[in-house]
């Protein structure tokens, strides 16, 4: 086991390396800089080109990709993640607590993706084709179809605006109960889709009928006998997602003023602030994989036709 | 001879049995009537061609039919209960405690995800309300004497560690685990080899013997049927065309398809470069109305005799003997029809 | 010798296709799912017949109006009239559509071919590009695109196109996997097929069915990709009714000119609704035990 | 007694609150309206009074100007506010090894000195005449030398300055909390209250999203907040909000072009697509009508504007007469389009993504559209769209600028321009060098004014509008005044009820 | 005999890794076919017994080059398969054909079956495109089929019916050798006669030679010339077919044939001689491989593994007491003497 993800985190190193490898070719091929981008629309003469110059040099913008690639990579080894141009101020400094936030996000709204999800999907399987499947299948797609930001105000509008129950601005451990809902919401949808079609697969299996001809009851048929199978799916589904909540939750992150790295991530990429870009692209792929990872050794663990070797 | 030993009391009575698959203009009509009794500690051998309609009947006499399919007519009685009047709750406690089922695929049968062990002490736990315990070292004890080694140990096992054969082995301790008085065994060898199907097959038959299970065994091998079974139906197009003692069934059995499917299996060492004889043609769609015989298109005797009956109308039972009966119209000419000599016979 | 011709009846023969339509006019949500596709279709396709009004025609003093007799939709905020906008947004709708679609489908699917197929090498060399690929965070990915060649609806399009690669590899890989060990592709092997004949010719065809499936899912994800993308700045280039950036430009109206949000939100819904209730339908006629 | 608050929107999360590093908008606005106080401020004709300066005077040159300090003022951290702080000031922001974007801005700086605690002098390469209404800028506004020097690269993290309030923490991301500075003497007379702010605190929340702030406006969470005329609409009318519309706005969304290229290396070319654009559309559609159309290239705000130059050489909407110029000049209508011998009018008209200036484009492509010029629209974000307009290839483009001085002028358009593709015009390079060098304002003024007349008569650019930032703020917040800069007078706030 | 046979197989060993886990490291191999010697001339058909599993589809396949060996050789029509170019084999695989288990699994459901038939022509180019069409309908005929059946999909067709398609799609390219997969083991007695009844027609008509592979020992008897009883990789036992069946040498074959269930019912109580559970394919034990299950075995079984030794009869058997007593075809219980 241990072995097992020893190699696994190794085998995370040329996916990280290529990731590295790609930032920098983009780098090279974005038609700005931070030093640039930062100074636009300031009134530029000849000294701003020479702060411009200065500051580059610093950075080693001047350098060709590869040389700047080689650069970070030495440092990144030491730890450091580099210097934001754009906040002046050590990438990790501003990356950890937005980390932080998106982490809480992810977490809280996955929860209650996964207990949305997981309710209605495996209610509607149970009562294939009655109505509540269909309400659960349609409002499913209904979350699935939804723009994020314009469910997002709709939340606001309806819970701080009319029902005055949640704060339009962040304050406190309530900041976080809208947005993680609104995201909650709208990736419960996909779950209860697979949830749906897993448990239904899963209960046409021959050894549910054989658990059925043993006299088991319908509920302890869903529960303790299918639910545990069809779940394994749900795990794959729940392992990509996040690399969705990770980074695409910049919408919803926006809107609701609750700043993690998906905000900061279209923020760094229009400001071109690079180290702040790369890092951001090394920790969301770094945190990942190794969920995929502990996802992987969960479904080794839940599945038990899935032995981790080393 | 074991066979024709028949118990007194009826444990199950079937009547008039019809299952559906699908509505709309052409439903197929898996089981079209049937009429079966199982009497207390008896065996009895289903035979049929694939797709005649042994699994569903099977599946019937649960109440395991799921959509589309449904029980459209007849009677089952298990018992002097009415088994298509149970509700769901009285079905559960039914299953397992007094009915038990095997199938064909014991590695697809068995949760994948649990121990072994948890899924033999399940209905103990949920049915006789063991402990958790109890049920399981009732399981293990169940494991050991369906022949399992090191039970202790591959209770802990899940289902892909066990070879086919252990697997089915795990599926008659859990179909025997409640010590039902009915077990229906759907196919339990075909997935198996020879050597392990004669020990499945043995511990069937001794597991029946000492708990004096009536034992419902659908298959299609005749050699099975000839080493466990006391009676013997033969199923065609979703009904029973013939139905008697083992010994008869075997050597002499009078409806032509039952003879048909007698001559077309291969015997060991007795073939001697005869030719095997098939019958020409396939099992009928189901989803056909049939006014007759379905066996008509195919039957021999009814070409050879000009038969006209057999394609108007159904032939009803005809008694050949106290317990064994055929439906074919054939029957009342029946003395020297047969062309071939049988090759059967001690 | 057996030339005994069996007696059975030859019912006539239905084309396996009529046979699939008949099961697809039988499902309800694919009905459903399939008329709003053919409507999006029509209004594309005859959109000048049919919008009242030209989709670009400013009109300053009509600004905001509410839905009325003359515009039906109401006006957005240069008063343009919002029916008009929208009908003409089908277009661009689908575009956006069927270009990421292609993108992603078509490399997604041959690289999940080849992985699926190919040695273990091509195989792991592929599946960690792929791995890179999904952990590279999705949006980011796009804005990079987008950035290095400059925002444009084409861009945008090609940005949401690559980041669906991996989606549809995984997919097709999975599914080669299974469909390459059954016995009828070692059928084709054994009479003499070559590999690029056996993947194309029969491994293709057989994985076809969840790559509808799937694409009928991920085609209006990536519509709504393309509408976050206009979120940052970085969509469609104005003044192309595009339904994401109309939606997204007029948020603000939310709360003051709700109709200037509901059309192209409707329009966006309806048209994501559509399809992923054909998606459904299809997986339930596709699918081989329905 | 409870603690008074105040609760403000802040759009985003400022990069650093030290003005020597940064001059983005919302670092100024926090710097200027809350901690830092500068040498002067500009008075509602614009112009320059003593602020932190007693009195100041420049010598016969024009070269030097030498400014007396009001003695008192301390920074927040108790250290003294003199002529060394400022001269720290000047100095951090000339040193390269600083980068400071604001040293551009005051480029014929040379030294910074001082000749007592109360006396700094300051001189120049050449007469400077905006120097001292720039002064009035928050990135001229002071940081305590002893807190910069001890914290290092930390200070844009912890600033200290003098205004009325002290920094207090900062949520990265989500607030910035001020607290009452109340040892704070007004030394601005046009300020209502001359002690220490009336709140106690104040937060400044980062909220991006407009309908967010619009709710949290009307849930009472923020008392104030800048928003876009389409976020205030819903609120108008209602007796809880005053809308606070900056009327003195220094900021001019204007069309220029690439005068290398053909067509637009002609001027009847530009003139007729001047004459083509329907401001007030413009106006209506990218900001609900909140400001004022240009004519002239200055903003209305700003001092030297002058409205008669406008008048005059400016171009309203006449689509007839662009009509007549592009007939006179030979662009022949073939179709719905124009063309000029083998030349169709077909060009690009590109923007910096947003949704004012989307809005805009959609009527100016309208407008062309009706002359018989197509124009396509290319919006990129910032970082995309300022070093293309570097690179001179592109055809027209609609840009925005605010500066509170005239020198706006010279910095963006005296040859070569901010693009470097402008030719060399005597008339205008001129006037706006004069201008820049006037120290006496009457005859500076007069230099602006000529300036304007020769941008306008050679059709350099296409004026278009200034918009009007808009305040909405809670019935319950009293005393919220801007002054001329836009600074806030946030000593006077007061919260009631 | 001067003729070289058909098919000579020499020394064939096949492994497969086993995989685990989700990367599917390898974590040891299993020995499918553990050294395979054998001939099989023109027009002879052998059957291939023995347990599920024991790796007689792995042979199969590999006589056919449909696998890789990884040691030993296979010529087939006196050339050594795994030597040949991509296009040679191409040529030679029109002359081995296969047929498989499941008809229904080895036919492409997207396709009809008259345009899987069909396709070996295409692919072997054989024919004019124009006359393929007719061939096909033929050999439909030939099979026992109506030529309409074509362009039926596989699914509307029944089991029976398929296998009849499955062996119109191996004759079609007048193939020498025929590898037949268990092809009637799915199918239930009555159609279970009928292809065998086609398939042994069709060998006379078209000088056949069928690599015929079962556990169904009844099947095998029908209708082989000679029989080979694998046991995990190996070749135990090989003879003529009645040889074997009425005098079987190793102690597995004999297990074998007394656990197939007569339908004579005087004998359904006689005892079934219990074998034990079958080993890990992995884990082989040492020496003969079958001696924990073998009644007979003594110390030499677990020293060294008894070699196939073929008596001039041509009944070979691998088996150390079969070589060190004088084995008369006795039953087996009867024969437990030797231990
Ligand atoms: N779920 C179903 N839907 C539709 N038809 C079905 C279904 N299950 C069974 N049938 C049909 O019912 C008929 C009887 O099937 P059944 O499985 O009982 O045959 P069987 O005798 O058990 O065959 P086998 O020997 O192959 O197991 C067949 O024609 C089959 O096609
Ligand atoms: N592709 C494969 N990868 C790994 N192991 C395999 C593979 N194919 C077969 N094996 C293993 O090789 C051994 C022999 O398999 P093979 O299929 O040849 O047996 P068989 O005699 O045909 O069995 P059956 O009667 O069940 O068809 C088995 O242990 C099997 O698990
Ligand atoms: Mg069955
Ligand atoms: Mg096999």
């Amino acid at each position: 086991m241990a072995q097992y993800v020893v190699r696994r985190l190794l085998l995370l190193v040329p996916v990280v390396i290529g990731i590295l490898l790609i930032t920098f070719l983009m780098k090279a091929l974005i038609p700005t800089d931070a030093v640039t981008a930062m100074y636009q629309g300031q009134l530029s003469e000849k000294e701003a080109a020479q702060a411009i110059a200065t500051l580059r040099a610093k950075y080693h913008l001047d350098l060709p990709w590869y040389q700047q690639f080689f650069i970070y990579v030495g440092d990144l080894m030491q730890g450091d993640f580099g210097e934001s141009i754009r906040l002046r101020k050590p990438v990790i400094d501003e990356i950890g607590y937005r980390y932080v936030n998106t982490i809480l996000l992810t977490a809280l709204s996955l929860v209650i993706a996964l207990v949305l999800g997981l309710t209605t999907g495996i209610l509607a399987a149970a009562r294939r084709n009655t109505w509540l499947d269909v309400t659960a299948t349609t409002v499913g797609l209904f979350g699935i179809s939804m723009p994020a930001f314009f469910f997002g105000l709709l939340l606001i509008l309806v819970f701080s605006v009319w029902l005055r129950i949640l704060p339009v601005v962040p304050h406190g451990w309530m900041a976080i109960i809208l947005p993680a809902f609104a995201l909650g919401i709208i990736e419960a949808a996909p779950l209860s889709q697979v949830a749906r079609s897993n448990m239904i697969d899963v209960m046409r299996r021959d050894y549910i009928l054989a658990a059925r001809a043993r006299g088991q009851s319908e509920t302890a048929l869903i529960f303790r006998h299918a639910l545990p199978n069809a779940l394994i799916v749900v795990l794959t589904v729940v392992g990509l997602q996040i690399g969705n909540l990770l980074g695409g939750a910049f919408i919803v992150e926006t809107i609701f003023s609750w700043h993690g790295i998906g905000e900061l991530a279209v923020n760094a990429i229009q400001w071109r602030d690079f180290a702040l870009t790369q890092a951001i692209i090394l920790i969301s792929a770094a945190t990942y994989l190794i969920i995929n990872l502990v996802a992987d050794i969960m479904y080794a663990w839940l599945d038990p036709r899935v032995e981790l070797v080393s | 001879m074991t066979a024709g030993i028949r118990s007194p009391h009826t444990l199950l009575d079937i009547k008039g049995l019809k299952t559906q698959f699908g509505s709309g203009r052409n439903p197929v009509n898996a089981v079209q009537g049937i009429d079966l009794k199982i009497g207390a500690g008896e065996i009895l051998g289903l035979v049929g061609e694939s797709g005649s309609g042994k699994s569903v009947l099977a599946l019937s006499i649960l109440r395991l039919i799921q959509s589309p399919g449904r029980i459209i007519g007849g009677s089952i009685l298990f018992d002097g209960k009415d088994v298509l009047a149970m509700s769901n709750r009285e079905l559960s406690g039914w299953r397992g405690r007094d009915i038990g089922i095997i199938f064909q695929q014991p590695q697809s049968c068995l949760n994948p995800v649990r121990r072994i062990g948890w899924q033999v002490a399940e209905p103990l736990r949920q049915q006789e309300k063991l402990s958790r315990k109890a049920a399981w070292d009732k399981a293990v004890t169940l494991l050991h004497s369906v022949g399992i080694p090191a039970p202790e140990e591959k209770a802990l096992a899940y289902p892909h560690q066990l070879s086919g054969g252990q697997a089915q082995r795990v599926m008659i301790a859990v179909a025997l685990a409640l010590r039902p008085r009915l077990l229906i065994a759907d196919e339990p060898t075909t997935a198996l080899d020879v050597t392990i199907q004669a020990q499945i097959l043995e511990l069937l038959r001794d597991s029946c013997r000492d708990f004096g299970t009536s034992l419902m065994l659908v298959t299609h091998d005749l050699g099975v049927v000839a080493r466990l079974a006391d009676r013997v139906a033969v199923m065609y197009a979703g009904r029973i065309v013939e139905e008697g003692p083992v010994a008869p069934m075997l050597t002499a059995p009078s409806h032509p398809y039952a003879r048909g499917l007698l001559d077309a299996a291969p015997r060991l060492g007795q073939m001697g470069g005869l030719r095997l004889r098939d019958i020409p043609g396939s099992i009928p769609d189901l989803s056909q109305p049939m006014p007759g015989c379905a066996f008509a298109p195919r039957c021999e005797l009814r070409a050879n005799l000009g038969l006209s009956a057999c394609l108007g109308e159904l032939p009803p039972f005809i008694p050949i003997s106290e317990h064994h009966s055929a439906r074919c119209w054939a029957l009342p000419q029946a003395d020297g029809i047969y062309s071939t000599p049988m090759t059967m016979g001690a | 010798m057996s030339t005994v011709v069996l007696e059975e009846p030859i019912v006539a023969i239905i084309p396996r296709w009529r046979v699939m339509a008949g099961k697809l006019l039988r499902n309800r949500a694919a009905v459903v799912g399939g008329s709003v596709v053919l409507a999006l279709l029509l209004l594309a396709a005859f959109a000048a017949w049919i919008a009242p009004y030209d989709p670009f025609k400013i009109n300053p003093v009509q600004r905001l109006k509410p839905p009325s007799f003359q515009h039906w939709f109401g006006t957005d905020e240069v008063g343009r009239d919002l029916l008009s906008r929208i009908i003409f947004g089908t277009r661009y709708f689908l575009l956006i559509c069927l270009i990421t679609a292609s993108i992603s489908a078509t490399i997604g699917t041959l690289l999940g071919l080849i992985a699926g197929a190919g040695s273990a090498l091509t195989d792991s060399i592929i599946m960690r590009i792929i791995d890179i690929l999904l952990a590279f965070p999705y949006i980011l990915l796009v804005l990079v695109v987008v950035a290095i060649l400059g925002p444009s609806l084409w861009t945008g399009m090609a940005a949401v196109g690559i980041a669906g690669i991996p989606g549809y590899a995984r997919l097709v890989r999975s599914s080669v996997l299974t469909v390459k060990r059954e016995d009828y592709v070692t059928s084709a092997r054994a009479l003499g097929a070559s590999d690029a004949e056996i993947l194309f010719g029969t491994v293709l065809p057989n994985v076809m069915s969840p790559l509808i499936v799937y694409l009928a899912f991920a085609t209006p994800l990536s519509a709504l990709i393309a509408s976050a993308l206009s979120f940052a700045g970085l969509g469609t280039q104005p003044p192309a009714p595009e339904w994401g950036a109309m939606l997204v430009n007029s948020r603000t109206y939310l709360f003051s000119a709700w109709w200037a949000v509901a059309a192209p939100g409707m329009a966006l819904f309806i048209s994501i609704f559509g399809m992923n209730i054909l998606g459904n339908g299809l997986r339930d006629v596709l699918d081989p035990r329905s | 007694q409870a603690e008074k608050v105040a609760r403000f929107r802040l759009t985003i999360d400022p990069e650093g609150l030290y003005n020597v590093q940064s001059i983005s908008l919302v670092v100024s606005e926090v710097l200027g309206n809350y901690l830092l106080e500068s040498l002067v401020y500009l008075d509602e004709k614009g112009q320059a009074k003593p602020w932190l300066a007693e009195s100041w005077e420049p010598s016969a040159d024009g070269k030097v100007i030498t400014f007396k300090l009001k003695p008192g003022k301390v920074f927040h951290d108790g250290t003294p506010f003199n002529a060394a702080a400022v001269k720290f000031h000047f100095d951090t922001v000339m040193d390269p090894k600083n980068a400071s974007p604001s040293r551009a801005m005051i480029n014929p700086l040379q030294k910074v000195e001082t000749s007592d605690d109360m006396t700094v002098v300051f001189t120049f390469s050449k007469p400077f005449a905006p120097f001292i209404n720039l002064l009035g800028l928050s990135y001229f506004g002071f940081n305590s030398p002893t807190a910069v020097k001890a914290a290092g690269s930390a200070y844009p993290r912890h600033p200290v300055g003098t205004g009325p309030f002290k920094f207090g923490n900062w949520t990265p991301g989500t607030s910035i909390e001020l607290v009452r500075n109340a040892e704070f003497k007004q030394y601005r007379p046009d300020a209502k209250n001359q002690g220490p702010a009336y709140l106690d605190r104040i937060v400044l929340n980062v909220l991006a999203e407009e309908g967010v702030v619009t709710s949290a406006l009307q849930t009472g969470e923020l008392q104030a907040a800048l928003l876009t005329a389409d976020a205030v609409r819903p609120l108008e009318g209602d007796k809880q909000f005053n809308i606070i519309n900056d009327q003195n706005a220094k900021n001019l969304m204007f069309m220029e072009f690439d005068y290398k290229k053909p067509p637009f290396d002609d001027k009847a070319f530009r003139e007729a697509v001047s004459y083509a654009i329907d401001r007030e559309s413009v106006l209506a559609a990218a900001f609900g009508g909140n400001g004022k159309i240009a004519l002239g290239p200055l903003s209305r705000g700003i001092p030297g504007y002058d409205d008669t130059v406008a008048q005059k050489y400016g171009t309203p909407y006449d689509p007839e007469k662009a009509k007549a110029l592009l007939d006179a000049a030979g662009w022949k209508v073939s179709g719905d389009i124009r063309a000029k011998g083998s030349m169709q009018a077909k060009f690009t008209v590109r923007s910096y993504a947003s949704s004012t200036t989307e809005r805009a484009l959609a009527v100016i492509q309208a407008n062309l559209a009706d002359v018989g010029i197509q124009v396509d629209v290319g919006t990129a974000d910032w970082g995309t769209f300022y070093p293309g307009l570097l690179k001179p290839d592109w055809d027209m483009d609609l840009n925005r600028w605010t500066w509170p001085d005239p020198s706006v002028m010279s910095q963006l358009f005296r040859s070569p321009g901010h693009r470097q593709l402008l030719p060399a015009n005597p008339a205008i390079d001129q006037a706006l060098d004069s201008a820049d060098a006037a120290l006496d304002p009457a005859k500076r003024f007069q230099f602006v004014s000529d300036g304007q007349k020769a941008i306008l008569e050679d059709r350099l650019i296409l004026p278009l509008l200034t918009d009007w930032p808009i305040t909405v703020v809670r019935s319950e917040l009293e005393g919220y005044r801007l002054d001329f800069l836009g600074r806030l007078y946030a000593s006077d706030l007061k919260i009631t009820g | 005999m001067s003729l070289p046979p058909l098919l000579d197989v020499n020394g064939l060993h096949v492994r497969y890794p086993i995989r685990k886990g989700l990367f599917g490291g390898v974590v040891g191999h299993v020995s499918a076919v553990d050294g395979v010697s054998l001939t099989l001339n023109r027009g002879e058909t052998l059957g291939l017994v023995g347990e599920s599993g024991c790796g007689k589809s792995t042979l199969g396949r590999t006589v056919i080059a449909l696998q890789r060996p990884s040691a030993g050789n296979v010529r087939f029509r006196n050339q050594d398969l795994f030597a040949l170019s991509s296009a040679e084999l191409k040529q030679q695989r029109r002359f081995a054909q296969l047929i498989f288990q499941n008809p229904r699994a080895c036919f492409d459901p997207r396709r009809t079956v008259g345009s899987s038939v069909r396709m070996g022509l295409d692919i072997q180019e054989l024919l004019d495109p124009s006359e393929r069409e007719e061939a096909v309908a033929g050999i439909f005929r030939k099979v026992g089929l109506r030529p309409e059946h074509r362009f039926r999909y596989p699914h509307e067709l029944s089991g029976g019916q398929l296998q009849r398609i499955g062996i119109a799609r191996a004759l079609i390219l007048k193939p020498s050798l025929i590898v037949c997969d268990e092809p009637v083991s799915a199918l239930d007695v009555s159609v279970q006669a009928q292809i065998l009844n086609l398939l042994s027609d069709l060998k006379a008509e078209f000088e056949l030679a069928l690599l015929f592979v079962s556990h169904n020992l009844a099947v095998v008897e029908y209708i082989a010339d000679r029989v080979a009883v694998m046991y995990y990789g190996r070749i135990v036992e090989i003879a003529p077919t009645h040889a074997l069946f009425s005098s079987p040498r190793h102690p597995y074959t004999r297990a074998l044939l007394a656990a197939v269930p007569t339908m004579d019912i005087a004998r359904r109580d006689d005892p079934v001689p219990r074998l034990g559970d079958p080993p890990d394919p992995a884990n082989l034990p040492t020496g003969c491989r079958f001696r924990n299950r073998c009644p007979l075995a003594f110390a030499r079984c677990a020293e060294a593994e008894p070699s196939l030794v073929t008596a001039k009869d041509g009944h070979g058997v691998a088996c150390w007491a079969a070589e060190s007593a004088s084995i008369d075809a006795g039953p087996m219980t009867a024969a437990a003497s030797n231990g």
